[in-house]
C-alpha cells in the first residue's frame, strides 16, 4: 500500500464517504444501534457538499423518502440495521416493483425480536430471499473488509441504475465500528442508462407515471417474468467471489463477511499443521455465486459452511451442489464472533472425522 | 354561443371508475383545474393513495408516483427535497393519511416540509367496502362498527386538520366541503391557496375535503350530500384554521 | 506476529483517541492493523475500551479474546478485563487511579502513575497519551516517531490546537522507561 | 335579463346520480326515459330553459356537462 495515499477509517464513515463520491444527493434514515455513525457521517457530510440529509421520523418514512427521491431521479441511500431493515420491507418491495434504483446498508446485528447489537449474520434470508412481499430479488454485497464496504457502497450506485434495482450492502455490527487502513478514491465513470422513466414535471414531454399497482393479472404476470428476465441477468453478471487456497483443498470453508475474514485466520492455522484447506467466500451474496461452488466440488471433497447464525446460506450452497459433496454446518449465532482458533479446531474436527 | 365549462386539459378523457355521486371524482376536476389555471403541468408531481383513488393517474395527465399505504408525505418529501422547484402534492383519504400514515403526515406538516397534501375525509373506507376509518363519526355504522361508532369501545373520529394546525411547520391548513356547488367552489379556491402557499415557500399546506360515500353510507347520492352538510360538517367544522403569510426564519 | 492490545477507560480519559494513535502508527509504518472500539450498552456505565490488532499480515479477527497487551486506566476495566488478558502478557497500570492489582501470577505489570506525571508537566488531560508514550517504549510495537511526525493527519484540522501538548505528552510517557532504563 | 345558455350531457358518461338535477335551479334537467351503455337512466337537458348558471357541471362528478353561454 501507499502509505501517503492511505488513511484510517471506521467501516460507518466509509460508508458515507463512498456514497458522498458516487454522487449520492440524498440521505434519509433513522437512528438505530450500531450503525448510528452513518447517519450522524452523512449529517455532517451532506451539508458540506451542499446535498440532503434528513433524519426521517422512522425507518418507513426514510426508505420511501428514499423512494420519492428515486422516483425523482437523483441517487438516494438509506441505512439500518436488523429490526429497522425489518420496518423496510415495505418500501423494499416498492422499490422493486417500480424498477426503482436505491441503495440499503444493513449493519446486521443478532436477532430475531430486539435481539442485541452486536454483529451477526441472522439476515442473510431477509436478504437474499427479497424479504419484503411479492417475487423479487436484490443484489447483495458482502464486504468483509473496511476498504470492501468503501469500494461496494461505491459500487452499489451504479448497480443501481444499471438495473434499476434496489441494492443492499450487507455488514455487521463489526463491520460498522471497525477502523482500518483504506484507499478513498473516486469513483470511476460508466455509461450509465438514461433515466427516461424519472418524474420532474411533464414539461414538453407526455406525463409519466411510476406505479406497482397491476390490476390485470396478465399483465402483473408479464411485470413479474420481466423481472425475472432482469434477475436473471443479474445472475449472469454480479456474482462474486473470493477463493484462497482453493487448488488443492480437500476441505473447503465457505463463509462470508466477517466470518469469512474469521475462516480465513483458520485457514492459514490449518495450513501451518499441513492441512488442505482453503475458503471460498462469497461476495455477493445475491446472486449466489453458486457456479463457482459447483465447480469446486471437482477439486473438494468436504465443504464447510461457517456462518453466525444458525446456517442460512448454508441452503443456497447445498442447492448449489446438489448432493455432490458433504456440506458441514457450523454457527455462531446471537452476536458471537468466534476466533480463528475455535474456526481451526472445528476445521481439524472435520478433518479427523472425514479421514481427509 | 361561448364554451364557459368542460373537461380541464390535465385530466385525461377517461371515465372516472369512482360511484355515482363519489366526492373523488368532483375534487379530481378540481385539482386539475387548478393546475392548469396556474399553469403547473410541466412542474407538478402528485402522488395518490392506496384507497378509493389509487388510481388518480389514470385521470390527471401529469406525472404521478404511487405511494404506499400511508406513505405519501415521506414520499413526497424525498422529491421535493430532491426537486424544490417541483410542486408536490399528496392525495390522501382518510384511512391513508389519519390512520396508517398519521406518522409520515403530522412529521412531515411539523417539519415544514413545502408540500401540498389533498386530505379527503369521507368518514369511512371505501376501496375495501365501507369499514371504519378513524374519522368515522359517532353512532355511524360501518361494516366493521355495525352497532355504530361508541366512544368507549372505537374511540373518537380523530380530527387531523386540527392536530395539524398546531404544528409550527403549517403554513395553510383548510377544511371544506363537496356538499353545495358554493362549497365545491369554495373547495378549488383553497386548493389554489394551498399550491399558492407551496409556491410561496411557506412551508406545509393541507387541505381537508369533506367527501360524500353514497355506496358505503348506503343512501342515495341526493342524500349523501345532505348527510354531508347536515352531519360530517357538524363533527368536522369547515373554515382555515391556520394561514402562515410570510416565511419563517430558521 | 499479530500483537492485540485492548485499552480500556472511564469515557473521558482519552483511551479511545490513545488507541487510534497507535493505530495509525502501526499504519503509517505499513503494518495491517484493525482498530474496534467497543458501542452502545457496552459503552453504558462509563467504561469504554478499544482493540488494536498489529501484525504484518492480513488480521483475520480484529477482535482480541485474549490480549497480548492491556491497557487500564481504571478500576472498572482492571475488574473487567484481568482475566482476558493472555498467558505470558502484559497489564498497563495508571497507578495514579488504579489501586487493585490482578490476581493473576502468569501476567506482567507495568506500572505507571500517568495522570501524576501528566499532572507535572503537560497538564492532567493528557493523561492518555502519557500512558501511549509509556505503551510505546516499553512494547515497541512502533516508533512514537511515527506517531509524532504525523500528529497533524491523525489529529486532523479540528484539533490541531492540540498538537504541541500531544506531542509532549507522548515524550513524557516515552521518557519514563527510557530513563529508568 | 339573466343570460341564455345551453348545455350539453355526455351521456354515455352520467352514471345517474341525479346531482345535476339536484342543484338546477331551473329544472332544465331530467332524468332521460331511455338508458345508456352503462344500464342508467342518464340525465337529460330539457330545452330552453338553461341560464348557463354551471351549477350542474360543477356538481357532476362525471365532467358529462358542459355549459355554454350566449
Amino acid at each position: 500500500m501507499n502509505k501517503r495515499e492511505t488513511i484510517l477509517m471506521k467501516g460507518a464513515d466509509a460508508i458515507g464517504e463512498a456514497a458522498v463520491r458516487a454522487g449520492c444527493s440524498c440521505y434519509f434514515g433513522y437512528p438505530i444501534t450500531p450503525q448510528n455513525e452513518i447517519p450522524e457521517y452523512m449529517s455532517r457530510r451532506m451539508d458540506e457538499v451542499g446535498r440532503v440529509f434528513l433524519q426521517g421520523e422512522s425507518e418507513i418514512a426514510s426508505i420511501n423518502m428514499v423512494l420519492g427521491a428515486a422516483a425523482a431521479g437523483v441517487r438516494a441511500m438509506t441505512s439500518s440495521s436488523s429490526p429497522g431493515i425489518s420496518l423496510k420491507q415495505e418500501g423494499l418491495s416498492f422499490l422493486a416493483a417500480m424498477e426503482l434504483p436505491a441503495v440499503i446498508i444493513n449493519i446486521n446485528r443478532g436477532g430475531p425480536g430486539l435481539g442485541n447489537i452486536a454483529p451477526s449474520q441472522g439476515d442473510y434470508y431477509q436478504a437474499t430471499r427479497g424479504g419484503g412481499h411479492g417475487d423479487y430479488r436484490m443484489p447483495v454485497y458482502a464486504p468483509a473488509t473496511i476498504q470492501e464496504l468503501y469500494d461496494f457502497t461505491m459500487e452499489s450506485f451504479d448497480v443501481a441504475d444499471i438495473y434499476r434495482t434496489p441494492v443492499m450492502i450487507l455488514g455487521d455490527g463489526m463491520m460498522g465500528q471497525l477502523v482500518e487502513p483504506i484507499i478513498v478514491h473516486e469513483r470511476e465513470e460508466i455509461d450509465l442508462p438514461p433515466k427516461d422513466y424519472i418524474l420532474n414535471g411533464a414539461q414538453e414531454r407526455p406525463s409519466r407515471i411510476i406505479k406497482s399497482l397491476i390490476l390485470d393479472t396478465r399483465e402483473m404476470e408479464e411485470h413479474n417474468w420481466k423481472l425475472k428476465r432482469k434477475y436473471d441477468l443479474m445472475r449472469t453478471l454480479l456474482p462474486r467471489y473470493e477463493e484462497f487456497m482453493t487448488d488443492d483443498a480437500k476441505l473447503v470453508i465457505i463463509a462470508y463477511g466477517t466470518a469469512a475474514r474469521i475462516a480465513k485466520g483458520a485457514v492459514k492455522r490449518v495450513r501451518s499443521n499441513g492441512l488442505k484447506v482453503g475458503l471460498f467466500r462469497p461476495i455477493t451474496v445475491w446472486p449466489f455465486p453458486d457456479e463457482a461452488v459447483l465447480s469446486l466440488t471437482k477439486k473438494s471433497k468436504v465443504f464447510l459452511v461457517f456462518e453466525m447464525s444458525t446456517g442460512q446460506m448454508v441452503d443456497d450452497v447445498r442447492l448449489a451442489v446438489s448432493g455432490r459433496v458433504d456440506c458441514e454446518f457450523y454457527g455462531r449465532p446471537g452476536g458471537i464472533i468466534p476466533s480463528p482458533q475455535e474456526i481451526s479446531r472445528i476445521i481439524e474436527r472435520y478433518w479427523m472425522q472425514k479421514e481427509l | 354561443m361561448k364554451k364557459i365549462f368542460s373537461r380541464p386539459e390535465c385530466l385525461k378523457p377517461t371515465p372516472f371508475h369512482y360511484c355515482p355521486g363519489c366526492g373523488h371524482s368532483i375534487l379530481h376536476r378540481l385539482v386539475a383545474e387548478v393546475i392548469d389555471e396556474m399553469n403547473l403541468r410541466g412542474r407538478i408531481i402528485g402522488i395518490p393513495p392506496a384507497g378509493c383513488a389509487v388510481l388518480a393517474y389514470d385521470y390527471f395527465d401529469i406525472d404521478m408516483c404511487e405511494a404506499a399505504h400511508g406513505r405519501g408525505c415521506a414520499v413526497a418529501t424525498g422529491f421535493k427535497r430532491s426537486r424544490p422547484e417541483c410542486i408536490i402534492f399528496t392525495y390522501q383519504g382518510d384511512g391513508d393519511m389519519a390512520a396508517i400514515g398519521t406518522a409520515e403526515t403530522l412529521h412531515a406538516a411539523n417539519r415544514g416540509e413545502n408540500i401540498t397534501s389533498i386530505f379527503v375525509n369521507n368518514a369511512v373506507y371505501g376501496m375495501t367496502g365501507g369499514q371504519m376509518a378513524p374519522t368515522t363519526i359517532l353512532g355511524q355504522k360501518t361494516t366493521t362498527s355495525p352497532f355504530g361508532r361508541r366512544s368507549n369501545v372505537e374511540g373518537y373520529p380523530l380530527k387531523i386538520t386540527e392536530i395539524i394546525s398546531t404544528l409550527p411547520g403549517a403554513a395553510y391548513v383548510a377544511r371544506t366541503s363537496l356538499a353545495t356547488p358554493a362549497k365545491v367552489m369554495a373547495t378549488k379556491k383553497t386548493i389554489k391557496k394551498a399550491f399558492e402557499t407551496q409556491l410561496a415557500g411557506l412551508g406545509y399546506s393541507l387541505v381537508e375535503v369533506l367527501s360524500p360515500c353514497p355506496t358505503n353510507w348506503k343512501i342515495s347520492s341526493i342524500e349523501s350530500f345532505k348527510y354531508l352538510e347536515e352531519r360530517l360538517e357538524l363533527e368536522y367544522p369547515l373554515g382555515v384554521m391556520k394561514e402562515v403569510t410570510t416565511e419563517k426564519g430558521s | 506476529m499479530l500483537q492485540k492490545t485492548i485499552m480500556s477507560g472511564i469515557g473521558g480519559q482519552g483511551i479511545l483517541f490513545s488507541g487510534l494513535c497507535l493505530a495509525w502508527g502501526a499504519m503509517l509504518e505499513g503494518h495491517y492493523v484493525t482498530y474496534l472500539p467497543s458501542y452502545g450498552a457496552e459503552m453504558r456505565g462509563g467504561v469504554t475500551s478499544c482493540t488494536i490488532a498489529i501484525s504484518d499480515e492480513e488480521i483475520a479477527s480484529p477482535v482480541a479474546s485474549s490480549p497480548d497487551y492491556l491497557v487500564v486506566m481504571d478500576n472498572e476495566s482492571l475488574r473487567r478485563l484481568q482475566n482476558q488478558s493472555a498467558s505470558g502478557g502484559e497489564i498497563f497500570i495508571n497507578t495514579s487511579i488504579v489501586k487493585d492489582r490482578p490476581v493473576r501470577g502468569d501476567i506482567d505489570l507495568v506500572e505507571i502513575p500517568v495522570n501524576d506525571l501528566a499532572k507535572k508537566t503537560v497538564g492532567e488531560q493528557y493523561a492518555n497519551m502519557v500512558m501511549l508514550g509509556a505503551f510505546v517504549s516499553k512494547t515497541h510495537q512502533i516508533k512514537v516517531s511515527s506517531i509524532i511526525d504525523n500528529i497533524e493527519i491523525i489529529l486532523g484540522k479540528s484539533k490541531m490546537r492540540f498538537k504541541d501538548k500531544n506531542i509532549e505528552a507522548l515524550q513524557v510517557g516515552y521518557d519514563f522507561f527510557a530513563k529508568e532504563m | 335579463m339573466a343570460a341564455k345558455g345551453t348545455i350539453t350531457i355526455d351521456q354515455e358518461l352520467c352514471k345517474g346520480c341525479e346531482l345535476c338535477i339536484t342543484f338546477c335551479p331551473e329544472d332544465a334537467i331530467r332524468i332521460a326515459d331511455g338508458l345508456n351503455a352503462r344500464g342508467v337512466h342518464p340525465a337529460e337537458y330539457v330545452k330552453q330553459h338553461c341560464r348557463a348558471c354551471t351549477l350542474c357541471a360543477v356538481m357532476c362528478p362525471e365532467i358529462a356537462i358542459e355549459v355554454y353561454r350566449e
